[in-house]
């Protein structure tokens, strides 16, 4: 089994969470997160003093899944994803030992 | 020609003179004599005696008599009062229109409620009180021309009594900052800052004072033979500001998500109900300013008029909250808030003419309607996020018709008693409401679809859509609503 | 039998045929014969007067001479700005109760405010007035029956002066209103949304009129012989709610989460100070027309009323702080702010007839007393989110009994000058007070009690577990009160 | 002595005198001769009058003729009305100051403002009082010492007319608490609460109320050959607090992480801009009071006064929108708030002298000063997170040299038409208005500036660093302005 | 070393953390999350107009600890967090190369 | 390629991405969350009654690297995060398998 985590702009949630359904995958967990990357920040006024916002908001996509399924989820957050300007994020793959679905106590892939 | 205008704000003659003599009022029978003070009965108006009253300055500028000083200040202390309550509704205003839309816009439709009050004064003071009051009469009574930039503000009050030009144009003004502050409502959330800049000008320094004019301004519509009765404005103010609104969001189009592809209304859910249920109840204090304050005399009709004006609003907002109870399954608190502010714009304009019982039928029925009109408005792809068309324009338009139907007093405008339909006044005076509604519509909707048409296709009305999907706050006004320390990640999932 | 009420706003005939004569009083030798022109003196009251009064609405819509109409007109505007001012206090409510409360529960609350003041307000205009003022005593003063459904709200004056029946009708309703909003806090978080909606209109329409009846209407308290007096509420509008109040949140039980399993209570943190604050504030300042506007007139009375109402209010919220502060090392900001409204809870009853030092005195006793109660309740596991309780109930009950000790000027209730024990005024008018408070708390705690039984073993009183842990913003009204946008995730950690 | 202070509130006899009778002013032709009711004609004030009145407590009891009552009446209702709408000021400043400051402070700034408004009203009555105007004259009109303790707040209204003690106290009881508020802000974020409560008390009980004594107490300014005319605070009232800030934020120090290394100023975003706008627009509510009320009587005065504020305020606010955008590029929702507050601050010295559009021009000047003047102390490292110093202290001093330039009426403090610079009035007025504005200037900074510096060294003035990165509401009051379900993590990133 | 990451119902947090500490795991890290998952969302109506709620509020529980405490941990999270309806969550389970105690730089298993 | 999560006390923020953008690594994503450890929680008052905050905010770094990179990484964060006041944080490191650049589909070191 392997996690995929995936930073994308928020605004494409709806568009990769729909790719990820069509997909068959219908359980990920979501995070508000905050991105420091190439897209840089932007440069505020605020009552006449400049101030700068390093940080910008992006959404996290947390999915558990077979290893089979890994590079069909890379590439629906890609294509859900993907507006072709800068800060459209990242997806990367960390493997999992095991996973245990709380209600039944199911484990294994029977827990995604 | 400053002196030829018969205004709102002037006192009649004869009825001035009668009270400075202290005699009471030789026929008293009954509330069908009812003697307005403060409000101008248009049909007895001695224009020449008003005429006089205005060329003069010098003598109106005297002391008044000890003697009758108190009630004359009376009178415009309470009409500035009662001023102060209705510039209050500003705050109200601000905050219904920001709850009900998203935090990233929180700032930027605050800013719009601040500067069509701040620059909508200025052009109300430098223009429109010319165009609608002071200026010598245009056309028949459609506009007025003069009496701008200010002329009489710092004149005395008239030494036969009344309203001083500051009390009045004080009043007017609170007015007509809340005929402007309706629209941005509906097209919040997408709309330019400078082009709403521009357009709150023109409104409050023309549009809104030429159909001020046809009616408070004594104009063609006070001139009929059966004069419309618009009590504290229904029409005047509150469905200016509708269907000006209504234009502006058609004009604009709905904003982004809102409309499915197939045309299924989204919800867009407001940022924050506490502040539109905050925003209501201080709008609903206002209202005691600008229904009784519409008076324009400290006489016993205030009292009266406040009662049938919170009846109302209380049977608006219960009724609403039933009824959206009925349809939806749950009572939703902005509706119940809005239904408060129908029931109230509803009963502006029957105020003075019908009893307490018929207030509370008003503001029930004005509950539904602005249940009903709000989806209707929804299903047509107008997008109107706080229901600024539904509360002001169409409940606006009921209560000017209720007139027609249920008039039971002279509020001074009717001119006569039970002018009411189901109290056997015939049908006069309900066509001359649906006549006011009707020219006012076309007017409004025509000239208010020019000016945003005009805006549209010169600097822009709507803002692009990365603006829109980043919020107006930071893209129009360059720093967020909310500080990151309140609201750590923005758009919500 | 309308007219034989005799009720708090008619003027009695003897005070208001000096009046007309235009004569000043005939002695006047210090502050023991202030002449109130508004207030009842009840025990002077000529019933046979006040009922040919009500009897004859022709006479009373008669036009006042223009001689006396200014300061008879100058009496009603005054109270009915008042009663602006207090209904404003509605919004002071609102935001003090959302503050102390969860944002899961933000809309709920602000909604049971806007509502119980909406259905109040009818509850109050059809049956409520009836029972407490304008219908026929029954029982000896217990109640009234009649008048009902609006009678003489379109009124005029009448004749000899005094308040006209839409001005107390306006006043009174925002009273009522006030007395029902009371509950809502300390039954925050948990109350059905519907059952909520009946039992404000049960208090409304009925246990508060029938108050009111005994007192301001006249009825049997008023009769004493040495009269009972409450100037503007301590017991009859606070602590109604105040009771009332503490049996709902005792019937509804704790809130899940606010007491351990070994009973230990636990802090669930309000969700905004702010809002809490300028809650108070805007109830300070309501204040203002709930105490000053009791006065009934425009008199100099009024203003020496403020006087005293800014002091106790001030003395309440510093040594409200001061005291926490000593007991948790902190001063609590929230608290501060329940001190605040603790000493102008307790000042509204001895407001006419104590002086401006003995009212910081009663201030600084209710802003202690309000500490140590909050604690009290809490310790016995009645969960009360806002402090409700001690606020109204036991600071009312304590600024009530204040005239027995403090009663330094007659208040126009009290009838003599020094009836305070402090003053040599003996224990007569200590047990008056005493009667009261303890006949008004089983009165209050029995009817309100049956009340919500009723409402529990019916309707049900109390929402689900699951509601009450999702919260009732979505779970009773369909959508959260605060926006994804403004609120990412929800129940804090 | 009580006797013989010559104080703001108290009518010239002569005035009096003829109003009682009834008779018209002899001489009236046109503005000049302008009598203004209630507020004070120092130059021809009769000492040995007043003294009389201020001996004879009992005469001054006695109930006044009914012939005159009602207009005296109404003086107080309406001063007394125009001090509820300034006590809702407190409000506006503590919405603004807690939107201009971060979320984890927010309940301290709401609860500075509670406290300096509680116990500013305490030290008031008790001291500041009769420093400012009950005291007996000290040093030749520096100062007043007597009437402590408020004596004479249960008196009458004065037999000739006037405003009663209770009516005076409460008027300038909510002036004081404005003075001290202003501090609040440009302190906030840093101060140790405890500090803030000793030196809140200290200005309000001593240093303001001397301030008051020289002017509006009668004292020596008002006794120039060419009086100082500040007609309802600019300098007096707004630029006290003004001025106090600058030194309490000088010694303070910037908050942590506003300067740079460098020195270059950081923006610290306020949490929440709707706070400050629904905050301004409370306080341009007030200062419909603040300014319209400090004529102390009710004449038509009144409402001229009201019509030049609102346009000041809104010019203030309109021009600082531009003049922000064009500086910055986009117009900042903050400081379109500040030029609303500083065209309000700006008029209210000038209010009762200028004409309208002169208004509109002292506003507009307001406007841009206050941009320039926030960017010119943020410079200067004096770190004033809600622009106290510019909006009250710079536009303060701004719109009292303005009357030396611009002052056409008498203002019943100037003593003459025509004052101003440009209408021909010569330089000795501006250099009253200099005098004035230096001479406070200095005081309040040395006595402020010793206040803050004795505190620093005794309790300590600023919190530690450690409490200030972890917010007030927590370190130094227990716990959280915002629940944990409002907002979910802290410091924003 | 791993890490185990559990995603739970936001009101289990008392239970799931009260569990932790009584096998002596003294140290986590959570975060306000939102899931997708079988429990759904719910569809509210605003002002006449519905709207889906898809994402529900979730808590995240990060704990590395020494690999002869996972499956204690994981027992322990099941225990506390579940409630049998649908929506109780996940536990999973990643491997750990090394870990450092920032205030001391003690690494490994000393770190946690 | 690694990832490498920290905890850290959040006004610490600041210097630890000085001090990783020093370094040459100039991408990360931030996340607000709570921590619970040794350093405890505190005990508050309100309205009379104490109640326990257990969690104090901390900020979550999450920084996926070239492993060559790593030591650099973590010595920089400490370097960054450390006060010596307990309650400073972790810095943990585990495995990733792959990453991919949404914007570019770039993938594995390039896309870091
Ligand atoms: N090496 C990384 N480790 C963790 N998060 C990263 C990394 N690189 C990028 N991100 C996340 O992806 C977001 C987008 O990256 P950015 O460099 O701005 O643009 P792009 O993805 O188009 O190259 C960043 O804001 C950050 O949240
Ligand atoms: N494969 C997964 N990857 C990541 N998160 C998951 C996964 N499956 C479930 N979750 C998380 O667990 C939560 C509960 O899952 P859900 O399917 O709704 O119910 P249950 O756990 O009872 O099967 C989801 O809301 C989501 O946050
Ligand atoms: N084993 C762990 N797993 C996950 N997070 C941890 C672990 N240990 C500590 N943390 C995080 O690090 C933070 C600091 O740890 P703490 O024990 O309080 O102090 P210190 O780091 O100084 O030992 C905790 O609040 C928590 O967020």
């Amino acid at each position: 089994m392997k996690l995929v985590t995936a930073i994308i702009k928020p605004h494409r949630l709806t568009e990769v969470k729909d790719a990820l359904v069509e997909l068959g995958v219908n359980a990920m967990t979501v995070t508000e997160v905050k991105g420091f990357g190439r897209q840089g920040g932007h440069t505020e006024t605020y009552r006449g003093a400049e101030y700068r916002i390093d940080f910008v908001p992006k959404i996290r996509i947390d999915i558990v899944a077979g290893e089979e399924m890994v590079d069909l989820i890379v590439n629906a957050v890609q294509q859900g994803a993907q507006t072709g300007v800068i800060g459209d994020g990242k997806v990367w793959v960390t493997p999992v030992d095991s996973m245990v679905r709380i209600r039944t106590g199911d484990s294994g892939v029977d827990a995604v | 020609m400053v002196g030829s205008a018969a205004s709102r704000f002037q006192r009649p003659f004869v009825a001035s003179a009668s009270r400075l003599t202290d005699n009471p009022p030789t026929s008293v029978s009954g509330p069908s004599t009812r003697r307005r003070r403060g409000r101008l009965a248009l049909a007895v108006l001695s224009v020449a005696a008003v005429s006089a009253l205005w060329a003069s300055p010098a003598a109106a500028q005297s002391d008044l008599p000890d003697g009758v000083a108190s009630s004359v200040i009376l009178d415009n202390l309470w009409v500035f009062i009662a001023g102060v309550l209705v510039f209050f509704m500003q705050a109200g205003f601000a905050l219904v229109e920001a709850g009900l839309t998203r935090a990233k816009n929180v700032a930027n439709i605050m800013m719009k409620n601040l500067m069509d009050m701040s620059a909508g004064v200025l052009a109300f003071a430098l223009f429109g009180f010319g165009i609608a009051f002071t200026g010598g009469e245009q056309l028949g009574g459609w506009f007025g021309w003069g009496g701008f930039f200010m002329s009489g503000f710092d004149d005395a009050i008239p030494a036969e009594g009344g309203l001083s030009t500051a009390t009045t144009f004080f009043f007017q003004a609170a007015f007509a900052a809340t005929a402007a502050t309706i629209v941005s409502g509906a097209m919040a959330e997408r709309t330019k800052f400078k082009s709403y800049f521009v357009y709150s000008f023109v409104i409050t320094a023309l549009i809104y004072p030429i159909v001020l004019r046809w009616t408070w301004g004594g104009g063609w519509l006070a001139q009929l033979d059966t004069p419309f009765s618009d009590f504290a404005g229904s029409t005047i103010v509150h469905a200016t500001g509708g269907w000006a609104a209504m234009m502006g969001a058609l004009i604009l189009g709905p904003r982004i998500g809102k409309y499915a592809d197939d045309g299924t209304p989204r919800a867009i859910p407001g940022h924050s109900i506490p502040f539109v249920v905050l925003g209501a109840m201080i709008l609903f204090i206002g209202w005691f300013g600008f229904n009784p304050g519409s008076e324009l005399a400290a006489d016993e009709f205030v009292m009266q008029i406040a009662v049938r004006t919170l009846l109302a609003g209380c049977a608006g907002a219960v009724v609403a909250m039933l009824a959206v109870w009925l349809l939806d399954g749950k009572p939703d608190v902005s509706m119940a808030a809005n239904g408060l502010l129908a029931g109230l714009v509803a009963i502006t304009a029957p105020v003075g003419a019908v009893t307490s019982p018929v207030s509370i039928l008003i503001g029930m029925v004005a509950g539904v309607l602005v249940v009903f009109s709000v989806r209707f408005f929804d299903r047509l792809r107008i997008d109107d996020p706080v229901g600024a068309i539904s509360v002001h324009g169409v409940c606006g338009t009921w209560g000017t018709l209720s007139i027609g139907l249920f008039a039971r007093f002279d509020d001074a405008f009717l001119g006569r008693e039970k002018a009411g339909l189901f109290y056997g006044g015939g049908f006069s005076q309900m066509s001359t409401q649906l006549t006011m509604v009707i020219v006012h519509f076309i007017f409004v909707v025509v000239t208010s679809g020019i000016l945003f048409m005009a805006i549209k296709n010169t600097i822009g009305l709507r803002v692009t859509r990365e603006e829109e999907v980043a919020g107006l706050d930071t893209e129009e006004h360059g720093s967020p609503g909310y500080g990151p320390d309140l609201v750590p990640a923005t758009a919500g999932i």
